[in-house]
């Protein structure tokens, strides 16, 4: 077991502190609104459906990879399961497997696109991103004659994908929960982690320690793509209906909310602690906002200004935390 | 004798119309270190790189065993039993030591009905292989590689392929960054893992490590084999020759000579 | 309870033209709420890429504050109906305002309808157009496939119909989205492409301006006449100067305005309207009433 | 002079045949009308505007950074001259120098935060992106009332900035060839040039061969500052309007362009020939689609297709380039 | 004796907790080279990069012709003269050998109105200056740095120091990666640059090489100074010992030779 002394180094305590801090700029200008469970609600719910998105692109960050279609890959997900469940009546079981079906599948061809051409997965997934929108828009057309379909979850579905808790909470906190878990055992405990990292830190040496390299890739964007069908159907069963256009939002946001936790751009270095910090920092900035009462005109000034005294505040304990983190025994030596 | 364990026949190998390696053909016996030798740019990391599987030939052949393989991938040659320190790279400085050791081979517990990662192994095995090669500074496992001075780094990429190493140990130029204690201890584990029955291949341009360790010498000249001898065959003289491409070296030392007999009548 | 009313007011990005206006509006009723003691907060998403889902949470947002009252556009009514019956639930007085219609204020148990249809809107314009002998109609779409915009194309093309001609819609993709030179380029090509095309009219004012572009550089600005849902000032000085034809005008202004007016009746001085419901539009804004229109539009209240 | 031989072989001979493609698809599928003047200025106007932006964002990422406040900047100067010339109706030159000036001051305030906070780029010029889109919203309102304000460019105006050459050309196409050779022979052929690429293969070295990279940061973030400021400054005279929101798509689509040019996301490597060449290939596929015959519900499809096409090319080429690039006299080395 | 061209007073250095150097006094002299010798992790690397500006010492002074310096940036270290090879790095993988050689310091012509980078020019000096380092094969300055061996980008960024070293030239581990050719080179070249006035610093693991050029030795264990002697005043294997850490090198040499003798007992 790690000691106290060695936890409070750790650097996922600056992305800690950048969170409190937000916290605390939110509790005095929000007041108790925010801090009731209504007002808590209002961020863990946007933070659970980025979370469960900036999860697995945080893992494919740190790996050295990006992925840009989860932004189509929410609506096409959505209107998967709408189309089938919702137009043409079939069971909701049959919607779901096939929405998270459409996201394995769509991270399968991306990875193997990127193992395959070698082009940078920024360009694949851009490329994929812009023909699943495509084929979303075009097939919806095509088969409901409507670029927004509506769907009824039976109570099974509702109550496992898109209702409230005490009226509030949205279940997909609870599945964000068991993201966060499996995610954190992946990187943390499993040889799958360590392989994720080694590829992230040198892609030619872990290819020479004899990590399948391509086996991992094609994995991870898979389950990029899985997360992003699993937020695109819940909210398709959540919200009765799915859109054509909706999600793109979550290309940028998940990549602020992992890179405000601390992962690198260029890869090799990150946590699943730090990727959930980022994700609740962003939240809470981006939903705070609307409990302090301030002229909604300044509100992206303070949301600019507030991330990045949170990323300084992070960066300045990482920094100080990755110098002093070896406390050997000093001249001891 | 008996087969060799490793037998190499004719492999060529060109980077488009650049041809790097010319008809090289070398057995590697077990038991037996190998020398690779040669100037720089003379191949042999290229070479090294088609044996553990990093690249392929371009034609060739090669045969473990008396059987015929060809490496799909690095992966590949490790199953294989091939262990192989590259002259650059092989660590992770963002990582820890004991994650970077075991990187692709990670040792794992029971925790529950879950197989995990074991840190604490790892990191213990981590620091003792280390400690085996003479750095004795290093007792956290956990620090970070970033952190370590450049013959650390060398030491801790060489200690995970002498633990790794089944059959075949490939060491490419493994005392470069390394001071005379720890390469002297790399000497010796070397000689360990001959006497243990390992093919080992040692690449250095340190004429006195070639010498200490040496069973079989092959010298690669631009790409090709100029010669391939066993020990006590040729005098000292010849094989820094060799090493420096062919070139005599009397010369040039002779310069640095008269530099330094300059310089005492100066001082 | 605390004295004054506090009002919560859903509504688009601050920094969108359109809402910008009604936003102004209901800062000014505001005005009145905040002299006697109460507050207005304008509660807009970030973006328009998740646009049913963003707003129900911002709907909820608005509730956990303990509102008096609140004001929000039903532009999703599968993704929002549910959160606006919590909000009916809770008790607090709703009005509907800007999409929906007075059925949605029905059905969601909320005390008025404040605004316009967009369909509703979209069969005005077409009248317009039919009645002025075009005959194919471009609706400009840079926000394909979100119902309020599908929706005033709709009713282009249905009114069109009617009076014998035809309406298309051109969507654009979303990285032409803030981009006039690619959303010029791409009226452009269209036109030239089809050149029985006799009308251009663009969902937003800030997209006229960029098809204003693309007529004079196509040279087909004696043929093709240009209209836009919406406007600001730049394209009243076109209606004045005869190189645009109209505009649909809802009168966002009003729409903030006098939803949260309402709504500060109700909860001071408990007032009611017996008019629902209240609409604020469509009307056209043309040549003949472009000079009145003008001051509006230059104080950003029209 | 470089050989026949040795142009063949540059690694951007990738790129030109990955335009190429995309242009004769368009010509088969666009027909004449893609061909005409009319056709050829629809694409080359949009690409004159993306590619004054994603030059020097180009440069930037060959240097190790991005800049995603450009998207920010477009909106931000165009209020600044529209304010200044429109709403107060002062000489236009005032607004002209204002909104430049605006341009310098946000990139020197992004490279000073760069620099020495050591926060990755992409969170400071996101915090940048946000900060000053509150800022002109909330200016905006305060000062003209509105967030959208006409503005009346004089004739000189006009004809420097926001004219049509021949009625279809658009003047900011000189501008953007007089942008391709200026950082065309910053890149090339001076000193500049040479720690641009020096910082992005090794910041460290490059620090260490005694480049004044704090400087060089600087001075990059303020050109791509400057260049945005002045493509929102020619927008506003050209649409004779400011609006508050716009300009959030060149984020995106400058990285997009440089990315297909061939520019290294982690920087280190990268042509201007080749910037220019993606900035053109992106446009063509963009604007091509309006000349083509097929339903626009599928653009976005044959978007993402001709992407990943038009990549695939160039990387092929690229790779064949960079691996025959050295032909020294083979074996007789 | 003159003043010293560098001398330094005191200098501490720690990592957070970690104390990396203790109380270094040094003297470097012009026309003379220092070997700086030690251990894997002694703190060698960590000197040089105060010396060159690259990292600011914890306390103590630095003087150069008497005046006390203090270098902000490497930019500073260089404008006082003072040209580095560090261990790692230094060139640049996608870059031409012309610009990575002149990185930082691009001659430059005249271009009608305009100053720019000149290519040729730059190509052709560091195709020279890699040849006076015996890399002959290396005929095209704009071939990519990338496609070197380890050997001949270590020559690249010698010949850039060398080039560059105006009155202190500081060498980290220089022949590390080097044939013997290629390190004899080195060798004539520090020896040259010593006879121009020069002082050079010189790091190195091979006794051999220092004894080849040192005038003057300073031995680290655990970052402090442990001895500083000139030429002759010690014996080969006293130095040996103390570039060991201290240890005592003559066991281990034992056990390698043990090795050696049992295995020719087998064959
Ligand atoms: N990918 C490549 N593309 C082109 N040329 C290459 C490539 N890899 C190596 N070379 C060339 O092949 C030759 C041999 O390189 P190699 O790295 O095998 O030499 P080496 O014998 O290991 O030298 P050193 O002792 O310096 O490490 C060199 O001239 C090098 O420039
Ligand atoms: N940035 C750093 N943070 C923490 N410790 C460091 C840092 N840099 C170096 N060290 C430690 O300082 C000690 C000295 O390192 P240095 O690189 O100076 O050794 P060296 O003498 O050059 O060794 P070698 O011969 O292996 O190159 C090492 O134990 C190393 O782990
Ligand atoms: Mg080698
Ligand atoms: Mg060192």
């Amino acid at each position: 077991m790690p000691s106290i002394g060695s936890l409070v180094r750790r650097p996922e305590v600056g992305s800690l502190i950048g969170m409190i801090a937000v916290l605390i700029f939110f509790s005095i200008f929000g007041g108790a609104n925010f801090l009731s469970a209504g007002g808590a609600a209002s961020w863990l719910n946007v933070a659970s459906e980025l979370g469960i998105i900036a999860l697995p692109v945080g893992l494919l960050m740190i790996a050295g990879h990006l992925d840009l279609s989860v932004g189509s890959m929410i609506p096409a997900s959505s209107m998967t399961i709408a189309i089938i469940s919702g137009h043409y009546d079939l069971p909701i079981i049959v919607g779901i497997l096939a929405s998270l079906g459409l996201g394995l599948a769509v991270g399968f061809i991306n990875g193997v696109l990127v193992i395959r051409t070698k082009v940078p997965s920024f360009v694949v997934t851009l490329a994929t991103l812009f023909a699943l929108a495509g084929l979303t828009l075009g097939l919806s057309v095509i088969l409901s004659g409507s670029t927004s379909v509506a769907l009824k979850g039976g109570p099974t579905a509702k109550l496992l994908f898109g209702d409230y808790l005490g009226g509030k909470f949205q279940v997909t906190l609870f599945w964000w929960i068991a993201a966060i878990l499996i995610v954190g055992f992946i990187l943390n405990f499993s040889r799958f982690g360590n392989w994720i990292l080694a590829m992230g830190g040198d892609a030619v040496s872990a290819r020479n320690a004899g990590i399948p390299t391509d086996r991992v890739t094609i994995a991870l964007f898979m389950s990029s793509g899985l997360c992003a069908a699993f937020v695109g159907m819940s909210q398709a069963i959540l919200y009765n209906s799915a859109q054509v256009a909706a999600g793109q939002s979550f290309i940028f946001n998940s990549i602020i909310a992992v890179v405000i936790g601390g992962v690198l751009l260029t890869g090799g270095y990150g946590s699943v602690v730090g990727i959930v910090l980022g994700t609740l920092t962003f939240s809470i900035v981006n939903q705070g906002i609307f409990y302090t009462g301030f002229d909604a005109n300044w509100a992206s000034l303070i949301i600019g200004v507030l991330l990045l005294a949170a990323v300084l505040m992070n960066n300045t304990f990482r920094s100080m935390a990755l110098t002093y983190a070896p406390r050997t025994k000093s001249r001891a030596r | 004798m008996t087969t060799p364990l490793l037998r190499l026949t004719g492999i060529n190998k060109s980077f488009g119309p650049i041809d790097v390696l010319h008809d090289i053909s070398l057995e590697v016996n077990r038991g037996e270190v190998l020398c690779l030798l040669g100037d720089n740019g003379a191949g042999k990391s290229t070479l090294i790189r088609i044996l553990s599987g990093v690249h392929k030939p371009t034609s060739g052949t090669m045969e473990m065993d008396g059987k015929a393989v060809a490496f799909d991938s690095p992966r590949d040659a490790s199953d294989h039993g091939i262990a192989t320190v590259h002259q650059f790279g092989g660590t992770f400085p963002l990582m820890s030591i004991g994650r970077s050791f075991f990187v692709g081979a990670e040792p794992t517990r029971r925790w529950g009905p879950l197989t995990i990662y074991d840190r604490k192994r790892a990191n213990e095995i981590a620091v003792t292989e280390m400690r085996q090669l003479g750095i004795t500074r290093i007792d956290d496992g956990d620090r970070l590689v970033g952190g370590l001075s450049g013959g650390e780094r060398q030491a801790l990429a060489i200690a995970r392929a002498v633990h790794f190493g089944a059959s075949v140990l490939i060491l490419d130029e493994p005392t470069a960054a390394l001071g005379v204690k720890e390469a002297a201890h790399v000497l010796r584990i070397v000689l360990q893992a001959r006497r243990k029955g390992i093919a080992v291949i040692f690449i250095t341009h340190n004429v006195v490590h070639a010498l200490t360790v040496g069973d079989h010498f092959a010298v690669l000249i631009r790409g090709a084999k100029a010669a391939d001898f066993r020990k006590g065959e040729k005098s000292r003289e010849a094989i820094t020759d060799l090493m420096a491409g062919g070139e005599q070296m009397a010369e040039l030392e002779a310069e640095i000579e008269s530099f330094t007999a300059t310089h005492d009548q100066h001082a | 309870q605390s004295k004054g009313a506090k009002i919560f007011v859903i509504g688009g990005k601050a920094d969108d033209p359109f809402w910008s206006k009604v936003k102004k509006g209901a800062d000014d009723a505001g005005l009145v709420a905040k002299a006697t003691g109460g507050s207005v907060t304008w509660l807009g998403p970030q973006n328009y890429d998740n646009l049913g889902p963003d707003a129900a949470k911002l709907i909820r947002t608005a509730l956990s504050q303990h509102p008096d009252a609140i004001v929000g556009p039903d532009w999703v009514p599968e993704a929002m109906d549910d959160a606006f019956k919590d909000v009916v639930a809770a008790g607090v007085p709703l009005i509907i305002y800007n999409s929906g219609g007075m059925d949605a204020a029905k059905r969601l148990g909320a005390m008025n309808y404040v605004g316009n249809e967009e369909y509703k809107a979209g069969l005005g314009g077409g009248e317009y157009y039919g009645s002025h002998g075009s005959k194919n109609v471009l609706c400009v779409n840079t926000l394909p496939g979100a119902t309020n915009t599908e929706d005033r194309c709709k009713g282009i093309a249905d009114a069109i119909a009617k009076s014998g001609g035809k309406s298309s819609q051109l969507p654009l993709p979303s990285s032409s989205f803030g981009n006039p030179t690619a959303v010029a380029e791409a009226i452009k090509a269209a036109v030239l492409k089809d050149n029985t095309i006799d009308g251009v009219i663009t969902i937003s004012a800030g997209d006229a301006n960029s098809a204003a572009n693309a007529i004079s550089q196509a040279s087909v600005g004696d043929k093709v006449k240009l209209a836009s849902f919406d406007m600001d000032e730049t394209g009243l000085q076109r209606i004045k100067a005869g190189t645009q034809l109209f505009a649909v005008d809802q009168q966002p202004y009003l729409q903030g305005y006098l939803a949260v007016s309402l709504l500060n009746g109700l909860v001071n001085y408990g007032l009611d309207l017996p008019t629902k419901p209240v609409l604020t539009g469509p009307g056209i804004v043309d040549a003949a009433n472009v000079d009145a229109t003008m001051a509006g539009a230059v104080a950003g209240a029209r």
